[in-house]
């Protein structure tokens, strides 16, 4: 076994290792609670896995061919950059069409920006209410 | 691999001739697109899989997979995005003004 | 920083011609590219400002940083996956940034969201104020604060 | 509070660089890499559509003051009439030339009628799936 | 020529008669259309010495010679007998319409039609040419429709004319069908090639079903049992169409066509017993019922029905004359057609002049009801004489030309009893039988024309008009026939040589000598069994005419609803009811049905073969291996396919479509084919992202109840389509007998410059379809915009989408 | 070089494309359509007379010889049918020129027709399988625009339900072409007769065979025509009487393709087949019309029994059958079109669609009036006109093939036609009239020109038959012989 | 060996996929079916990568980038029609 292929096989260790990731992230996606917590397994690990596993490509390209391959690398480089943005946009949107966060969570400071008024509607009609049972 | 292609064009058939076969035009819809699917596989897989390399003179070598299929299929997928396109929209603005979807309530012999 | 960078392209693009060859390729035109990069460098304090490659310096070790830090809660975000009990409570928290413009502020969100175990869910309409969803609240609200400003301070290295 | 799309807005701005630059990588290379008119075309009008998400259409319409219907049929119109035009060289409807033309500045290029062939494919292409997307979102 | 130009004539004077009309207001049409039919007689008439002598004019003009009709016109002996006919009795017809018609009535419509109609039947007579004969046949049809319907703001007119041409194009169409039969089976669409080369067609596996189709026509042309339905409804036209169409002419066509093809089909049983036997109950059926009428067209109508019905039996009865070839005893039953020949003119004269007399008593007291009529003789007395003769004749009396052609009617029944071919010899009798009880009530129908209409009370109160006689002008037609009735008794043997001979030489084409088939008329021929049979029918008739109050309401033990005509009607209606129902049943505007169709047709057809021809072949040895990570693959999209079916939310459904699209640019990739992988994947974003788009316009998933039954049909239909395909598809995989044309394209570099096989063959091999691709699409996205942009208005109640 | 054959098909896309710019020149858009039909039929004209000289000719796309390009073939059939179906869509257009109404021409209504146009050419050009499948599409789509332009309520439904059937119709095709293409490797047709004559068409090529009968019996209206009746009703009238004209006639053109010149070894299954098909074909039809209540049913059953009659010439395929089958498609184009213009313009006229409701119109519209008998006469088959030359020929055919089943649905047809048409006629031209002098409304010029020139084109194949005899003969003998056309395909000497 | 572990590799991800579908069929809500099919997108790029090293082919790396582009635009435009109902939006009056 000379160096190329040594390092040839570094590299699909290393999509090894992208794809172990990338199905830790997805059982993620399965088992935690909410979409929030879910977008952080999927865009995270996610884009991990697929950064391992271009790497991994590139450099057996590299090693192999003797290819540098641009495309990979643009293809990293954009992933990279879009995959947080994804992330942030769904998230924004989760919270927005008001899907709830998982029981059990914590501290939730956006609630009262966005919706205060609404929260405050609905508490005084809430506090009617009681006022005419009483 | 072909004989299992083969089946799941099948089976992808039945599906899409199942949803064909509902009321609601949106299944209808994605039924056809299903069945548009299923025959650009069985396109593909009639021609031979991994008879050859990839059809790219010079980045691959001899025999090549028949390629010709291939044209074919892009061009039948470039018409079943056109006609899904029409279809899609065709449908909105039947719904907008019948007020229904349903295949079933739209009713419509040709001697009203 | 571009006005340099258009100028090593030049030199690289004249060395490419002079060279003449008919054989010339992507290797030449690099050869010519650090030709000019070495020219740029002795010359660079006449433009009366840095090194342009002193700043893609920075960049990279921006990235490092960066990688060290999505490594490192990755593994935590794999931990806390793979964890039986699931014990953690997930939260939103603010942060006010110190940054200022579109593109340190955009910088500073796509670095806050790759890292595990945050998502920057809303951008106040002034750009200063962050709403970040934390994966465990209690726990990687410090670890996400610490990364904040480590993040901070390199991108404003690199705009400077 | 308002919805403040800054960091989409940013990094559109500059992906949508490499979008475009991939359509017309593909455009050229279809003849001898995967590629071609179509695909280069469908990618460039997902560069544009990814504007149109990203800003509102007014804001792009000042950009690209088009009438995509009309980029549409321009590009029906180059794929025809590269096909017809060699009719009038008596030789058979959608015989391509191609040969090796010396240019002032470049040199010498290999130059074929294909491309205008499938430049005109990936007009249609363009201006179709823009017509189709902007309409529909704009119907009410 | 001049053959061809007598056709023609009518015609261009159709053409010419809009001009005429804005031309010459204050003239009534008829007068300028009067000289048609008076040139063309008279024309005709200077041939009649020629043909007398045997001889025949023919001349042919090539019109679709590619397929053997050419127009060939033809005048001999029988020909010009109805071409005397069509031209004599239409001088008469249009003299009598100028008076009968006013100017305010569309007169220019009337007598194109009428012309239309003359030059139509001179064709037919004269048409050697199958094909052409045809065409005019179905002009004759057309005008005869176009006649009936003149009044059509009338539903009568309407529904007697509707009537008509369904019924007398439908027999044209079956004649059509045997007139190719003879074409197939002779090679000609000549009839007279068709009779030189007899043999041929007789052997045909054609000859018999040519026979009954060509019957079909001509029995529905003449009005015969049970087809005649049509001819009383058709008495809603004017009364000079019903006397020149529904009685002297085109009801004779289909007997021209039995005289004409007779030496192609006389001599076959099937033949003589269609002809005479529908002839004969014809004859019995029409005066039977016409004894019933109250209308006195309508009585009319029905003694036409009864007298073509003698006619037709005649003409079968001769034809058994062929059956032996030719001997001297043969020439004893070519009297029958004789008779035929010569009853064919006697009831032209009679009738015409009876509906006339009819036309005139409507036009003077506006009605033709005997109910209503009575008493009329003192105030018509011409009329009155018309009437008379004219019903006397019709009757067989003597000294009227009706009374020589009822005696040569009756020797002819009693001949053909002493035949013993066709099993004449057991059932023989039956014909004098009919014949004679036939006779009793055409007797009976003769004396109520003349005893209600004329004799009796008037009742003034009860007609529209004060009765008096009528002009002039429109009692010459009438008296011209009547004299003719009269003249031809008197001098039948003129009629005989001139007229009736030539004729039955073309109806005998193989007999030598048409002199020796003529023979002499006389008015008495001595004290025979034909003679006490007219006496009996004269006795037994005044008998029942008297008792007629008594016996008529016999009638009415048959039930309305089952006469033809009822049945007729009940039959379209019925079918139009079952047809409407039907139609409705299965189109019933359900998409979903459709579908069950069109699958089920599928299955069947497809399996059906399958397993008939045993085409199942599957031969895996020849499969490339699967990998593990393809096989997940497959499952992963058949889960998808079929949680589709489950899924509740539209989205879902979408997205799964979704997946499904990207599993196949997966397998693009697999396969190798990167032009397609990239394609698809961009492809299938875009129609995603359009599914999204119009989610917008459309409602969401509604849980559709379907029951149980329904939902197994659906899943078996489902499972039998894709099981279909998968069959198909396993067998086609295992048929290699062919190499694929791809090679070729291998040499794409060097052929059209490119590398990529694939788009060498989107960009040059099969630029073709990839430009067509870009129009589809093209049209897509306009069609798209136009969609959108181009909305009906609300309430923009449109017919066009009505 | 025989560039010519692209023509017909590439002009009318040339112009369509070109319409787009002139969208809001109405006029022009008018002039530019109608010159270019012209020279569409003068150039189809040219061709016919050109292969009367040369023989079938072909144009190898791109100089690809066959099988591996793509080509089109004219022979003669192909190019009468170009012929009439140019000419008809110049005579819709005519008609649309005075009824269609500004709002549709400034929706590209024109570009849509001309698209149809060349869809329908191109089909029956093409000497190549796919790209008949491409050419199809083209129509198809033109016709769902066309379908459901500036449609309210029931035009939209009837329209998804014509686009679904079609839809899936052609996703068959596209099997068919997969199982063709899986079996014989080649997609030209002439090429695909060749091998199929090779192989001797063993079960699984009729099998394909099969596959195809029932895509194209789909798309011509044979036995499928589920999607038919609805979809014919609801558009503007110039369109329904371009699809009665047009529609069907491309998968008939394709069947007979198909089964004279692909598969045609099996006949006693598949001749068999479409034979069975035709004859129920024309019995639904027959309920259809002769129950129809109001016009446009009538009409539109009208079409299906014509698509069964036709049929019975495919099934009988008797070279006097081929024949008959030619004439009879170009007239059932010429008479569908003019049937369909007609009662649109009723529809138009009265506001009325329901038979009884319209009365008397002959006596305000007189030569409309006469216009619709002489049509009714055509399409029963009523001699000299257009309709009675197939009938015979088809009729002849029959006979010499001893199908007397066929013979007599074809021939009863022609009655129920008749009754159905005669009821029109009877209840709403003849009666009493209803409309006022002054109410009446005008009848549009245009509409009158276009009526006029089919009639005498009507007419005219009626009477002038043995002109078009020669091309027609031509056209039936390279039918029933396929070798001829075969050969003049994959001769590459040519 | 390369190839083995190459191929493991990849029948992680299609099983990564499998998961993904699970998220997608499930939902419960519009997001996790967004970022759900977002991870399929992601793992379709690492698989055709793999699979670009296993056929030894350079053809299908643009494949790769498209899909990053598509998966991007995908998401955006699932992100706005979740929390705006439209997608492509005209300039809002204010
Ligand atoms: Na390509
Ligand atoms: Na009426």
């Amino acid at each position: 076994m000379n160096v190329n292929q040594l390092i040839e096989l570094m590299a699909a260790l290393l999509i090894l290792l992208g794809a172990i990731v990338s199905v830790i992230s997805a059982f993620g996606m399965i088992r935690l609670p909410d979409v929030y917590t879910r977008s952080h397994a999927a865009t995270k690990s996610a884009t991990l896995s697929v950064l391992l596993c271009l790497f991994g490509g590139f450099i057996y390209f590299w090693i192999h061919d003797g290819y540098v391959s641009i495309r990979l690398i643009l293809g990293i480089i954009f992933v990279f950059i879009t995959a947080p943005v994804s992330g942030h946009l769904v998230c924004r949107a989760a919270y927005r069409s008001r899907v709830p966060l998982a029981e059990g969570s914590g501290d939730d400071a956006l609630n009262e920006i966005l919706f205060g008024e609404e929260n405050l509607q609905v508490k005084e009609e809430v506090e009617a209410t009681l006022k005419e049972i009483k | 691999m072909e004989s299992l292609m083969i089946v799941l064009v099948g089976i992808l058939v039945a599906v899409a001739t199942y949803l064909i076969l509902s009321r609601s035009v949106i299944r209808v819809i994605v039924g056809t697109a299903i069945l548009s699917h299923a025959v650009h596989l069985l396109l593909l897989t009639v021609g031979g899989l991994k008879k050859g390399s990839v059809p790219l003179l010079g980045q691959a070598a001899a025999p090549y997979t028949d390629a010709l299929p291939q044209a074919l299929i892009l061009t039948a997928i470039v018409i079943s995005f056109a006609v899904t396109a029409f279809l899609l929209v065709l449908a909105y603005r039947m719904y907008l003004m019948n007020g229904t979807d349903d295949l079933g309530e739209l009713g419509g012999s040709s001697d009203e | 920083m571009l006005g340099q960078f258009i100028i090593n392209l030049f030199i690289a693009a004249l060395w490419f011609l002079l060279k003449d060859d008919p054989t010339a390729d992507f290797t030449t035109f690099m050869s010519g590219f650090l030709v000019g990069t070495l020219i740029l460098y002795a010359m660079h304090r006449f433009f009366g400002t840095q090194f342009y490659l002193r700043r893609v310096l920075k960049i990279i070790k921006l990235i490092l940083i960066f990688i060290r830090e999505l490594l490192s809660s990755s593994v935590s975000v794999l931990k806390q996956v793979l964890d039986p009990q699931m014990n953690f409570t997930p939260g939103i928290f603010t942060y006010e940034t110190k940054l200022e413009g579109d593109y340190q502020v955009t910088t500073l969100a796509l670095l806050l969201t790759l890292t595990p175990g945050s998502v920057v869910m809303e951008v106040s309409e002034d750009n200063s104020t962050f709403y970040i969803h934390a994966m465990d609240i209690e726990e990687s609200k410090e670890t996400v604060l610490r990364s904040i400003g480590k993040f901070e301070r390199a991108i404003l290295e690199v705009t400077q | 509070m308002k919805v403040n799309d800054v960091i989409l807005k940013s990094v559109v701005r500059g992906v949508v660089f490499i979008v475009f630059t991939l359509g017309m990588y593909l455009f050229f290379a279809g003849h001898n890499a995967p590629g071609g008119g179509f695909i280069g075309g469908l990618v460039l009008g997902s560069g544009i559509v990814l504007l149109y998400l990203t800003y509102d259409i007014e804001t792009v319409h000042k950009g690209m003051p088009f009438d995509f219907k009309k980029v549409a049929a321009i590009g029906v119109l180059l794929a025809t009439g590269s096909a017809i035009a060699s009719i009038f060289f008596d030789v058979p409807f959608l015989t391509q030339t191609a040969g090796y033309y010396n240019l002032p500045l470049v040199g010498e290029k290999h130059l074929s009628t294909v491309t205008i062939f499938e430049a005109g494919v990936a007009m249609t292409v363009v201006g179709t799936l823009v017509t189709i997307i902007l309409n529909i979102s704009e119907d009410d | 020529m001049v053959i061809a130009f007598s056709i023609m004539l009518p015609f261009l004077a159709a053409a010419l008669i809009p001009l005429i009309y804005r031309k010459f207001k204050n003239i009534h049409l008829g007068w300028f259309v009067l000289l048609v039919p008076v040139a063309l007689f008279s024309l005709l008439a200077t041939y009649i010495p020629r043909i007398a002598n045997g001889e025949v004019f023919i001349r042919t003009f090539e019109w679709i010679p590619t397929f053997g009709i050419n127009i060939t016109t033809y005048l001999d002996g029988l020909s010009m007998i109805f071409s005397l006919l069509i031209t004599g009795v239409g001088s008469l017809v249009i003299l009598y319409s100028i008076f009968y018609l006013s100017t305010k009535e569309s007169l220019h419509h009337f007598y194109c039609y009428l012309l239309l109609f003359m030059g139509a039947m001179l064709g037919v007579v004269f048409s050697d040419n199958l094909m052409v004969l045809y065409v005019f046949w179905e002009l004759t049809s057309v005008s005869s429709f176009l006649l009936i319907a003149f009044w059509h703001h009338r539903k009568a007119s309407r529904a007697g004319a509707r009537k008509a041409m369904t019924i007398t194009v439908s027999g044209g169409v079956a004649m059509l069908a045997g007139f190719l039969m003879l074409y197939v089976a002779s090679g000609t669409f000549s009839i007279r090639e068709i009779i030189a080369d007899l043999d041929v067609v007789q052997s045909s596996v054609y000859f018999v079903p040519a026979m009954c189709l060509v019957l079909l026509g001509a029995f529905t042309k003449s009005a015969q049992f049970p087809f005649h339905i049509w001819l009383p409804d058709a008495m809603e036209a004017p009364t000079p169409v019903s006397a020149y169409l529904h009685s002297a002419t085109m009801v004779k066509a289909g007997i021209y066509l039995v005289a004409r093809t007779t030496p192609i089909f006389g001599g076959h049983e099937v033949w003589f017993w269609a002809v005479s036997g529908v002839g004969l109950l014809t004859l019995f059926w029409g005066s039977f019922n016409a004894v019933r009428q109250y209308d006195l067209k309508a009585l009319l109508a029905y003694s036409t029905i009864s007298q073509l019905g003698l006619i037709m039996s005649l003409f079968g009865l001769g034809s058994a004359a062929l059956h032996f070839g030719y001997s001297t005893q043969s020439v004893i039953y070519t009297q029958a057609t004789f008779a035929a020949l010569f009853h064919l003119i006697n009831h032209s004269t009679f009738k015409g002049a009876l509906f006339m007399m009819v036309g005139i008593v409507d036009h003077e007291v506006g009605t033709r009801d005997i109910r209503r009529l009575g008493g009329l003789m003192s105030l018509m007395p011409f009329t009155f004489t018309i009437a008379v003769i004219g019903s006397a004749s019709m009757a067989g009396l003597p000294p009227f030309n009706g009374f020589l052609s009822k005696e040569m009617f009756f020797t002819a029944t009693l001949k053909i009893t002493q035949l013993d071919i066709f099993s004449l010899d057991s059932i023989g009798l039956l014909f004098p039988i009919i014949a004679w009880v036939a006779s009793v009530f055409t007797f009976i129908y003769c004396v109520i024309i003349v005893m209600r209409t004329f004799f009796g009370k008037i009742q003034p109160d009860r007609l529209e008009k004060p009765p008096h006689e009528a002009p002039f002008g429109m009692l010459i037609s009438p008296f011209i026939l009547v004299a003719f009735v009269i003249g031809i008794f008197i001098f039948p043997n003129v009629l005989g040589h001139y007229i009736l001979s030539p004729a039955m030489a073309s109806i005998y084409p193989m007999f030598p000598s048409a002199e020796e088939m003529t023979p002499h008329i006389a008015a008495w021929h001595g004290f025979n069994t034909e003679l006490i049979m007219t006496f009996g029918v004269i006795v037994v008739g005044v008998f029942l005419y008297r008792t007629l109050k008594k016996w008529r309401p016999l009638y009415l033990l048959i039930p309305q609803s089952f006469t033809l005509n009822a049945i007729y009607e009940r039959v379209i209606n019925s079918s139009e009811g079952v047809s409407g129902r039907v139609t409705n049943r299965y189109m019933n505007g359900n998409l979903t049905y459709y579908f069950v169709y069109i699958y089920v047709f599928f299955v069947t057809l497809l399996a059906g073969y399958m397993i008939y021809a045993d085409v199942f072949s599957w031969d895996p040895s020849k499969d490339s291996v699967i990998e593990p990570y393809e096989l997940v693959l497959v499952f992963v999209m058949i889960a998808a396919a079929i949680a589709i079916i489950f899924a509740k939310q539209r989205i879902t459904v979408v997205l799964l479509n979704g997946v499904l699209g990207y599993s196949v640019a997966f397998f693009f990739v697999v396969f190798r084919a990167p032009d397609l992988a990239l394609t698809q994947l961009v492809v299938e974003s875009v129609t995603t992202a359009l599914f999204l788009l119009s989610f917008k316009y459309l409602p969401k998933l509604k849980n559709e109840y379907i029951s149980k039954s329904w939902r197994f049909a659906k899943v078996t239909i489902s499972i039998a389509v894709g099981a279909t395909v998968t069959l198909i598809g396993l067998a086609v995989m295992n048929y290699d007998r062919f190499e694929p044309i791809s090679k070729f394209f291998e040499d794409s570099y060097d052929l059209a410059g490119g590398k990529n096989i694939v788009n060498t063959i989107l960009g040059d091999f099969r630029a073709f379809d990839t430009m067509l691709e870009v129009v589809v699409l093209f049209i897509a996205g306009l069609g798209v915009y136009t969609l959108i942009k181009l909305k009906a208005k609300k309430g923009d109640a449109d017919v066009e989408s009505k | 070089m025989n560039n010519i054959i692209v023509l017909p098909m590439i002009v009318p896309i040339i112009t369509a494309a070109l319409l787009v710019f002139l969208n809001n020149n109405i006029k022009l858009q008018r002039v530019v359509s109608l010159v270019t039909m012209i020279f569409v039929v003068g150039t189809s004209v040219v061709l016919l007379q050109l292969i009367q000289t040369e023989g079938i000719m072909r144009i190898d796309f791109s100089g690809w010889a066959p099988p591996f390009g793509i080509l089109f073939v004219a022979d003669s059939f192909s190019v009468l049918l170009v012929l009439t179906a140019s000419l008809v869509t110049m005579f819709c257009l005519i008609y649309a020129f005075s009824t269609i109404g500004e709002r549709h021409e400034k929706m590209y209504f024109y570009p849509f027709v001309l698209f149809l146009l060349a869809g329908v050419n191109g089909s029956f050009l093409t000497g190549d399988i796919f790209n008949l499948f491409v050419c199809f599409e083209v129509m198809l789509l033109a016709s769902y625009v066309l379908v459901a332009l500036g449609g309210g309520k029931i035009q939209l439904r009837e329209s998804i339900k014509y686009v679904l059937i079609n839809v899936v119709a052609s996703w068959i095709f596209l099997v068919a072409l997969a199982f063709l293409y899986g079996t014989l490797k080649t997609l030209n047709m002439a090429h695909i007769a060749q091998r199929v004559a090779e192989a001797g068409q063993d079960p699984l090529l009729t099998v394909v065979a099969l596959v195809f009968l029932i895509v194209f019996a789909l798309k011509g209206g044979l036995l499928l025509f589920f999607w038919l009746p609805g979809s014919y009703s609801v558009p503007p009238t110039a369109v329904q009487a371009l699809f009665a004209a047009l529609l069907t006639k491309v998968g008939m053109y394709a069947l007979f393709r198909t089964f004279t010149l692909m598969f045609p070894l099996q006949p006693e299954i598949t001749h068999t087949a479409i034979g069975v098909m035709a004859g129920l074909t024309i019995i639904a039809g027959c309920m259809g019309a002769f129950s129809g209540r109001d016009v446009r049913t009538i009409a539109t059953y009208n079409v299906i029994i014509s698509v069964g009659f036709i049929m019975v010439a495919l099934a009988i395929g008797t070279e006097s059958a081929m024949a008959g089958a030619v004439y009879y498609l170009i007239h059932d184009m010429l008479g569908k079109a003019l049937l369909f213009l007609l009662i649109g313009t009723m529809v138009l006229l009265t506001g009325e669609i329901v038979v009884k409701n319209m009365n008397g119109l002959i006596r305000i519209y007189p030569l409309f009036g006469w216009l619709f008998f002489i049509m009714m006469c055509a399409l029963v088959g009523i001699p000299p006109l257009s309709g009675f030359i197939g009938k015979v020929l088809i009729g002849q055919g029959a006979v010499e093939a001893e199908a007397y089943v066929l013979l007599a649905l074809a021939f009863g047809s022609s009655i129920i036609v008749l009754y159905s048409l005669l009821r029109i006629f009877l209840a709403s031209f003849f009666g009493e009239t209803s409309i006022n002098e002054e109410d009446k409304i005008r009848m549009p010029r245009g509409a009158m020109v276009s009526f006029i020139l089919l009639t005498i084109c009507i007419v005219g194949l009626g009477v002038g038959a043995e002109g078009l005899a020669v091309y027609v003969n031509d056209a039936a003998y390279t039918l029933s012989n396929p070798a001829v056309y075969i050969d003049a395909v994959l001769n590459t000497n040519k | 060996m390369i190839d083995l572990i190459l191929k493991a590799a990849l029948v992680l991800f299609m099983v990564a996929i499998g998961l993904s579908l699970f998220r997608v069929i499930k939902g419960p809500s519009l997001p996790d079916r967004a970022i759900a099919l977002d991870t399929i997108g992601v793992n379709l790029i690492s698989a055709i990568a793999i699979v670009s090293i296993v056929l030894k082919t350079k053809a299908f790396l643009e494949a790769i980038l498209i899909l990053g582009i598509l998966a991007f635009i995908g998401t955006i435009a699932f992100s706005k029609y979740i929390e705006r109902g439209v997608i492509v939006e005209r300039k809002s009056a204010d």
